[in-house]
């Protein structure tokens, strides 16, 4: 069977997204396939994103846009999934592409039809809070920027098709269908919202106050219907108390919800709290919850900053009823808090905490697919590669396995694209064509001749602003020495007028004047660049977003910025010059650090790619964490699949283990670095070549000095107590075994949540349960953070007897012997003090980081630590397994406390990151990047020290002394080195202070 | 009021300044973008500059604006914490901070340079703040304290 | 006779007399130091001075001043020559020592092929009234440049102060014309010019400084390289004060100012100096006095070797203000004397051989 | 201040212990030059001289007079202190507080190593405000300056008056918190009189809070008739331990970022920018003041940042070499209250 170098990828939200550019990035087509009309998903919706309060918008549109953009990603929109045939490596899939009543091929997305529909239809990116004309996009930046007719509400007026001037209105476009022949698929459908039925206590559209927190998402977002205030539908008031309720239909035995935990609702409740107080501080957040379970890196951190800084009150219970005053439209909450008491409260407004559904065509999905779902609906995924679905070849990500948040979705997405890079590694660059393009004019020199298209765009500019007026101003500016007007300039059509004005007038410069570049520059610059002209020779003037559309009611006031706009770009044009962007050999090879079960399955994936790979460990053996560790919650067993990675380690020929290695230096950048290591017992020094590095290092077992730890033979490790329930099983004398969760977590000295306590100790007390059911076993907690499906365990747990008492964090329990006996004094919720005889305590102690060796790696690497000495990635959010350094990732325990199934994740995510690189022979370094003048740099360092990407170092040039020089494959361009430089030593290409200068100066 | 003073003040009335914006491309020039989508109205004053990112801004830029005869400048870039390059706006911040005072010790109205933070998602807000600062800007009247003698 | 008198209580009848006819320059009070500046109230004019800050140098030559301005018109550009060279300038009260240093930047600005009309005309439209000094400072040195502190070389008409009022001599055909003008002037007697004759003497005999000039040059001739000139330039921090005071140092910049706004433009010309390191530096990036010694160096070469062999006299008048001016006070007289060690040194070798 | 002794006899004493010290380490090869000060060939001047043998160590002077800021010879562009055979040679430097300052932030700035330089500490009691003198003399020559008591006691050839010195020092002395070099333990042996600690410093900056007060316009008009006089000889940069730029700014082109002229405009965007590029570097020596040939008085510009940095980012220049500077750092915490917002 021939393998495809394609892959399928169903789901455009940010986890389909992710893959797709993963994929896109190291040469497979991809397909990405999308039900609705536009990409992004819910994260799209959101607001801000926990715990940074990131504004979701503004990281995740670059990202669509780039997806939207990318030569090896084809989008297809509007679609249905009919047939899937074939297996792993090949596969072929049949679609349905729905019209969309407007060919997206001539719609430019200027929405004159939208503002002219006279039909009113619901707006469903905003929850159903606004209406939207039934010829309407999704949201105002959605990728791709095309319009859709709603059919549902479509009277057949006409109206649109008259006012579309690119005639792109087509009532009787048909709906299409064909055929996809892929490699491989990945399913990253997302979720779909609990949605309570109105009958239920909590009185969701029966009460117009009672929320969803998707809902509630939109009335926070500027953009949203409310244009980011928060106030109340019924009306419009400013609420000033409002209660958010938890585990709205998760944890839900009742058969109304779902049993499972749902895992980011505490969280983004804690952040719509926090972003609502923000926004009008008048708004009194209450949180009615049953654990807090902020388990993530750096979450605990946030909630008490919730508490804190924005006075959100926790109350720990679960609502019993809500009823509205039917005058105020208040709502009168009932609950009974942690003492037992019945309490009544008015609330103005109550947030649901809904939980996250399979999505609603799941069952049809694994139908069509031919995987498995498990008993809650999701896709059903191996226990030791949380992507991989009962096919093969076939992967998930994202929320469609298990509810999840964004970065462990991104973190998913690109694991999935890191095992479809071991199926169809040997197919890259097979189905992409590069385009040839004439070889690039030489303009060096030259006067600058400049060409200026101005764009009617339909009427939204030529309605507002006198185009043909601009058209002759333009005319009389130094250098121009062709203007013209255009209906559409980025019409197909216009870019062919484009091309043959450049050949006619010699132009050397050109510039649009129309919509924004943000989305329009990368076309026209495509375009120039077939004429022969290097891309940068490129220059917009906004004249639509930045000028007609906002200036409606003052046209001579808008033409007359406009004419300011031109001039401005002309000056700047004139001072452009071409930029090459440089290329740089790739060493394809990688350095794994770190021999857990993350380092080894990251060797492992990139030699399974025929990537030559070097190991690292500082331990004698391989192994890691997972050594202490049989069996999964869920029953994996570590052991097995731990002797086998070891043993597919030893025999891979491309994976070269160097054990007791310490790492001496680490040199050069992205594709290229250098390293010796010092291994063995002997200390043997070894040099090798690299062009990525995955940091894989693992963390430590917190060994306390709290609860007699190390005094008395009774107190034990978690860790412990599952080796010798695994070994020989020595307890029969212990009759009482008290276990203490958060030793060495969420307290001063480690703020943070370790993630996996709960589940070990869950895990350990079934095991006893099973083994000698006789026994007592009471687990004193603070919360229980069985997130997502572990929380069946806990519930299992409970049946079998274990007992659950939590304590409060500020009267942890405390321990004392009297002899041999040992008794825990606790002040347990709900039950009151209690002194429990016990003999065998077990710590559940929590996950450190090894700060001056993850210190020592980090200075070499010149990649950052957080507070807490784990490694900080590039960003919290969309790129989980990146560091701001290039070429460098992150995985494992090294990054926050984790499972191992996320690990393993993280692991083949941080090798289809890599492979990004590795699959190119030469990177292309960006364009519009800085550059230091030697003459001028004094070789302060400043620059150093502002650069976010550790781009900039200082040498000892031979002529000038000491300066700082900037690595191309590094910089970025964001300029912050050039702001601040008194030298004015650095620049930025494509934004060069000449360029800038001359636009201040080309003021009317 | 004499004839003269009510013609005066009809006069600055009709004067219009005119405002120098540098936005960052990733979340001010975005917003304005997300401004105009949403057809959201504000005064024609202002002249964008799109640059990579607030950081890029050099003091330079914003005093030249001054001297070159710009009434107002404006300066906007992502919330703390959104920026496209992790940490641009931080370091502009305090230089910013600087510039400002210093600006405003050498005598130059407080309100003639403006700083500010606006998302790719708050369209409505950077009309607001546009609105804002084109009305303080009006106000200080036109800006002649770097006018060169001919 | 002809000299005549001038009561100190009559100046501004002075003033008042001629400010039509001329630009008036005089000593005036800015901030705490005397500058040469465009009078409109005889109040202004100080009368009791050492000497000014910056030298009167600065009304033919200012800091900044405009060669021609020009317009566009469409995407023409069109040249407006300056108008005001015509206008009439009298520059009242300048010490001899400046004075002479009109003469050294007229050999500079009209030397050979190249003739300066900008400051040409301005000098030829200067009448220059001279002030002797009585008191001249421990820093003044004229009279080892072959000047005098009654030294009438380049003026039009020459002041001695006698105490309420000048002697008024008549030097040049411009000062007749003036002194013409200015009929209520009584006669001076006898008395009055010997008494200046006799502050003439007491001031030259009253000089602290002296330098054999004749052999600095000569040993300068001999010593582009020694070892003393980086002794020289050690303490100096290139801060340029020397040259900017200096009332003999002529080098300026040229630079292009576009109003773009306005549609129009100018040429300017900006003093420069050469303790810059940038006044040597060449587009390839080359510097041929790179370092700070090389530039302290063609300071002092400038002033007392290349001038004398250029136009046959010493690039220095004496003034001293470079001597006061220096903050790190690495003043002439040091560097003249380290200057002539080297001699010494030699004489002493030459004795020991 | 509080003077137990006269202003003489202190430095006097000083400048006794001074020689000693340096007589000490040159002759035990601990340094191999030291940048010190020499007396001047004018009434309050001082010259800085450079000695590399035992028996200059009498040159060396030490009074209210040494103003230089001798930080500014150790910036490779103004000296070098290589030998061909020795490499880098060790530096002592005679360090007042301002000195000191300047040394710890030019080390931060990767100018110097304080390694290879020998910090001789001196508590210094402030410098006379030269160019306040003069002018009150006025169009007199000034033959003689001494000290006597606490006064400083100018004599010309008719006259004698005498200035008080508290009064009559330089502007940023008076408000000097750091009187002899920062550091001090970490050259224990090296202060030749009482040097103190600065882990930090109290100021509240009252001597500007007047200037503050005023509207833009007063403050407009303060300032242009301030810098009137400038000349742009650049004397004040040449002067700065910390304008070492090997091309500044207003000596660029490519784009000329600002007029070169004389127009009022030009002259004071320097100053601003100057002062901008100053913001937490300033060491308040005062060296660009007492430079200026014109008189003109740049302190307060220079009091203003400080306060700028003090009060925003708690930084005071030239206390520690591995703080890093407020122009190289940045906290997510910052304040921005300057921030526009909307209503």
């Amino acid at each position: 069977m021939e393998k495809v170098g394609a892959v399928m990828i169903v789901g455009a939200g940010i986890g389909g997204s992710q893959a797709a550019l993963d994929l896109g990035d190291s040469g497979l087509k991809v397909f990405l396939i999308e039900s609705s009309t536009s990409i992004g998903g819910v994260m799209a919706q959101l607001d801000k994103t926990f715990p940074t309060n990131d504004c979701a918008m503004c990281i995740v549109s670059p990202k669509l846009v780039e997806t939207g953009r990318h030569q090896n990603i084809d989008l297809n929109i509007n679609c249905e999934i009919l047939k899937v045939s074939g297996q792993a490596g090949n596969f072929t899939v049949k679609v349905k592409k729905n019209s969309l009543y407007i060919n997206p091929d001539k719609c430019t997305g200027c929405g004159v039809c939208g503002r002219n529909c006279p039909v009113e239809a619901i707006d469903l990116f905003n929850e159903g809070l606004a209406k939207y004309a039934a010829t309407s996009v999704k949201y105002p930046q959605a990728v791709p920027l095309v319009y859709a007719i709603n059919k549902d509400y479509c009277i057949g007026c006409g109206v649109c098709a008259g006012v579309c001037k690119a005639k792109a209105v087509e009532y009787d476009r048909k709906d299409e269908i064909i055929d996809i022949n892929v490699g491989a698929i990945i399913l990253a459908p997302g979720f779909d919202e609990y949605l309570p039925p109105e009958v239920n206590k909590y009185g969701f559209g029966k009460f117009k106050n009672v929320v969803t927190s998707i809902e509630f998402e939109r009335i926070l977002s500027a953009s949203g219907p409310y244009a980011g205030r928060v106030l109340r539908p019924s009306d419009g008031d400013i609420p000033q108390k409002v209660a958010f309720l938890q585990c709205v239909g998760s944890r839900d035995y009742t058969g109304e919800g779902q049993p499972y935990c749902s895992s980011v609702c505490c969280m983004y409740t804690a952040k719509e709290a926090v972003i609502a107080h923000e926004h009008q501080h008048e708004v009194k957040p209450t949180i009615f919850s049953m654990d807090i379970r902020a388990y993530g890196k750096d979450f605990d951190k946030y909630i008490i900053r919730a508490q804190e800084e924005y006075g959100v009150r926790y109350i720990r219970s679960r609502i019993s009823s809500i009823d509205e005053d039917h005058k105020t439209k208040d709502l009168i909450l009932r609950y009974e808090n942690e003492d037992e008491e019945v309490i009544e409260e008015v609330y103005n407004m109550v947030v649901l905490g809904v939980g996250l559904n399979p999505p609603r065509d799941a069952q049809h999905l694994a139908d069509k697919f031919g995987i498995k779902l498990n008993p809650y609906g999701f896709a059903e995924t191996d226990i030791f590669n949380p992507v991989q679905t009962t096919k093969p070849g076939i992967f998930a990500c994202g929320a469609f396995s298990q509810p999840k948040d964004i970065p462990e979705t991104v973190t998913q997405a690109s694991a999935a694209a890191g095992c479809v890079d071991q199926i169809l590694f040997s197919e890259r660059g097979k189905l992409i064509t590069e385009k040839t393009l004439p070889p690039e004019i030489f303009v060096a020199g030259q006067p600058p001749r400049i060409g200026v298209f101005i764009c009617h765009c339909g009427i939204n500019i030529g309605g507002y602003v006198d185009v043909p007026e601009v058209t002759r101003y333009a005319a009389t500016l130094p250098n121009v020495v062709m203007s013209d007007r255009n209906l559409y300039t980025c019409s197909a059509d216009t870019q062919g007028i484009i091309k043959e004005k450049i050949e006619e007038y010699h132009l050397n410069r050109v510039i649009v004047a129309s919509c924004t570049p943000r989305t329009h520059e990368p076309l026209f610059q495509e375009t120039i660049r077939e004429a022969g002209l290097n891309r940068y020779l490129f220059q917009m003037a906004n004249i639509r977003d930045q000028c007609s559309w906002v200036h409606m009611n003052q046209p001579e006031k808008a033409t007359e910025k406009a004419k300011d706009l031109v001039r401005m770009a002309v000056n700047k044009a004139r001072r452009i010059a071409p930029i090459d962007r440089i290329k740089l050999g790739v060493t394809k090879k990688a350095m794994v650090i770190g021999g857990g079960i993350t380092g080894m399955v990251a060797a492992l994936n990139f030699a399974s790619q025929e990537i030559e790979t070097h190991l690292v460990q500082n331990e004698s053996k391989l192994g890691g964490f997972a050594n202490h560790i049989y069996h999964t919650l869920e029953g994996g067993d570590v052991q097995a699949y731990l002797s086998n990675l070891i043993e597919k380690i030893n025999s891979n020929k491309f994976i070269h283990v160097y054990l007791d290695a310490e790492i001496e230096t680490i040199n050069g950048y992205i594709g290229n670095f250098k390293t010796t290591v010092l291994h063995g017992p002997n200390k043997d020094r070894v040099e090798f070549e690299h062009g990525v590095v995955v940091v894989a290092t693992g963390a430590k077992e917190y060994k306390p000095k709290e609860y007699l730890y190390g005094q008395n033979k009774n107190v034990i490790l978690q860790s412990e107590f599952e080796k010798i329930l695994n070994t020989n099983g020595a307890i029969k004398d212990k009759n009482t075994i008290v276990m203490i969760q958060c030793v060495g977590s969420r307290n001063d000295d480690h703020p943070y949540c370790s993630k996996m306590c709960c589940a070990e100790a869950i895990k350990n007390a079934l095991l006893v349960k099973k083994l000698h059911p006789e026994k007592e076993i009471i687990i004193l907690f603070r919360d229980i953070r069985t997130y997502g499906f572990k929380e069946t365990y806990y519930r299992k747990a409970r049946e079998a007897g274990v007992i659950f008492l939590r304590f409060d964090e500020n009267y942890p329990p405390e321990v004392t012997v009297n002899g041999s006996s040992l008794k825990v004094d606790v002040k347990a919720k709900k039950v009151g003090n209690l002194l429990i005889p016990t003999d065998l305590l077990v710590l559940s102690a929590g996950i450190v980081a090894p700060h001056e060796e993850n210190e020592e790696l980090g200075k070499m690497l010149k990649v950052p630590l957080n507070d807490d000495n784990f490694f900080l990635e590039a960003h919290v959010k969309l790129r989980p397994v990146d560091f701001a350094t290039e070429g460098v990732f992150v995985a494992g325990l090294a990054h926050c406390p984790k499972t191992i199934e996320d690990s393993i994740s993280q692991a083949n995510a941080a090798v289809s990151r890599a492979c990004t690189i590795l699959s190119k022979d030469e990177i292309e370094a960006e364009g519009k990047i800085a550059s230091v003048d030697p003459s001028r740099c004094s070789g302060c360092g400043m620059c150093i020290d502002n650069c976010a990407y550790n781009a900039i170092e200082l040498i000892e040039d031979r002529r000038f002394g000491t300066v700082a020089v900037i690595n191309q494959a590094l910089c970025k361009g964001c300029g912050a080195c050039s702001g601040n430089c008194r030298c004015a030593a650095i620049d930025v290409a494509g934004f060069t202070s000449e360029q800038i200068y001359a636009m201040i100066t080309g003021r009317l | 009021m004499t004839e003269q003073a009510i013609e005066k003040q009809t006069e600055s009335e009709k004067w219009e300044p005119k405002i120098i914006a540098f936005l960052c491309n990733w979340c001010s020039y975005a917003g304005a973008d997300l401004a105009g989508v949403s057809r959201i109205q504000y005064p024609p004053n202002i002249r964008i500059v799109r640059v990579p990112c607030s950081g890029r801004i050099n003091a330079y830029f914003i005093i030249k604006s001054l001297t070159d005869g710009w009434d107002g400048v404006v300066v906007s870039g992502c919330h703390p914490g959104d920026c496209h390059y992790i940490s641009g706006n931080l370091v502009a911040r305090r230089r910013f901070a600087i510039l400002k005072e210093l600006l405003e010790f050498f005598g130059i109205e407080p309100g003639r340079v403006n700083f500010m933070w606006a998302s790719a998602a708050e369209g409505e807000r950077f009309a607001v703040l546009i609105r804002k600062a084109t009305e303080i800007v009006k106000k200080l009247g036109p800006n002649k304290k770097f006018e060169k003698k001919w | 006779m002809d000299e005549k008198l001038l009561k100190k209580s009559d100046i501004s009848k002075l003033f008042n007399e001629v400010k039509d006819e001329y630009n008036f320059y005089a000593p005036k009070k800015v901030r705490g130091n005397i500058s040469f500046e465009l009078i409109s109230d005889a109040k202004e004019i100080e009368l009791d001075y050492l000497n000014s800050k910056v030298p009167p140098k600065d009304v033919l030559f200012p800091q900044k001043e405009t060669i021609f301005e020009y317009h566009y018109e469409g995407k023409d550009v069109i040249i407006d020559e300056r108008k005001d060279l015509e206008d009439k300038l009298l520059i009242f009260g300048v010490r001899p020592c400046d004075a002479y240093s009109f003469k050294l930047l007229e050999d500079f600005f009209a030397f050979g092929e190249f003739q300066d009309d900008v400051f040409l005309k301005k000098r030829e439209n200067a009448t220059i009234i001279g002030i002797g000094c009585n008191e001249p400072r421990q820093s003044c040195f004229c009279t080892s440049v072959g000047g005098h502190p009654y030294q009438k070389e380049s003026t039009d008409v020459f002041l001695s102060d006698l105490g309420d009022y000048y002697l008024v001599e008549t030097i040049t055909e411009k000062g007749k014309d003036l002194v013409k003008k200015l009929s209520w002037l009584t006669d001076a007697k006898k008395g009055d010019v010997e008494k200046s004759k006799a502050l003439a003497k007491q001031a030259e005999e009253s000089f602290t400084t002296k330098f054999n000039f004749d052999l600095v040059t000569k040993v300068l001739d001999e010593n582009f390289e020694n070892p003393v000139w980086e002794e020289i330039a050690e303490s100096c921090i290139g801060c340029s004060s020397c040259t900017f005071l200096c009332p003999t140092c002529t080098c300026f910049d040229v630079i292009d100012e576009n109003d773009e706004y306005n549609h129009r433009g100018r040429r300017i010309r900006i003093w420069d100096t050469c303790q810059s390191c940038l006044y040597t530096l060449e587009t390839s990036g080359h510097n041929p006095r790179p370092e700070k010694i090389q530039r302290c160096r063609n300071r002092i070469m400038h002033k007392f070797s290349y001038y004398p062999s250029n136009y046959d006299r010493l690039g220095c008048v004496g003034c001293g203000r470079c001597i006061v001016a220096c903050p790190v006070n690495n003043e002439l007289r040091l560097i003249i004397d380290k200057i002539l060690e080297i001699e010494q040194k030699e004489e002493g070798e030459k004795a020991n051989a | 201040m509080v003077m137990i002794v006269g202003l003489e006899e202190e430095n006097k004493e000083i400048e006794s212990n001074m020689r000693e010290l340096a007589r000490g380490l040159l002759k035990e090869k601990k340094v191999d030059v030291i940048i010190g000060y020499k007396k001047g060939t004018l009434p309050m001047m001082s010259q800085p001289i450079i000695i590399d043998k035992e028996e200059d160590v009498d040159k060396l002077l030490w009074n209210n007079t040494c103003y230089v800021n001798l930080a500014k010879y150790l910036v490779p562009r103004v000296a070098k202190f290589v030998d061909p055979e020795k490499g880098n040679l060790k530096v002592g430097v005679v360090a007042k507080g301002c000195v000191g300052r300047a040394l710890i932030h030019l080390a931060s700035e990767n100018r110097i190593n304080l390694d290879e330089i020998t910090i001789i500490g001196i508590p210094c009691n402030g410098v006379i405000n030269r160019q306040r003198i003069e002018m009150e003399i006025g169009e007199k020559e000034i033959l003689e300056v001494t000290a006597s008591g606490n006064n400083i006691v100018v004599k010309g050839k008719n006259f004698e008056k005498e200035f008080p010195f508290d009064e009559y020092m330089n502007e940023l002395c008076k408000q000097c918190k750091i009187r002899s070099p920062p550091l001090v333990s970490k050259f224990p042996d090296l202060h030749v009189g009482a040097c103190e600690e600065y882990a930090s410093i109290v100021d509240e900056f009252d001597d500007i809070a007047e200037f503050e007060a005023k509207s833009p316009e007063e403050k407009w008009a303060y300032i242009q008739d301030a810098l009137s006089v400038c000349t742009r000889c650049y004397a004040c940069r040449e002067a700065c331990p910390m304008c070492y730029c090997n091309l500044c700014f207003v000596d660029q082109n490519k784009p000329i970022w600002f007029g070169k002229t004389t127009d009022m405009p030009d002259i004071i965007v320097y100053h601003l920018i100057r002062a901008m590029h100053m913001a937490g570097r300033c060491v308040a020596c005062g060296a660009c003041s007492l430079v200026c040939p014109m008189g003109i008085d740049l302190n307060f510009i220079n009091r203003k940042l400080e306060k700028i940095v003090k009060q925003r980012f708690d930084f005071t220049s030239g206390l520690d070499p591995d703080t890093l500077p407020p122009m190289t750092d940045f906290k997510m915490e910052d304040a921005e209250e300057f921030m526009l917002e909307e209503d």
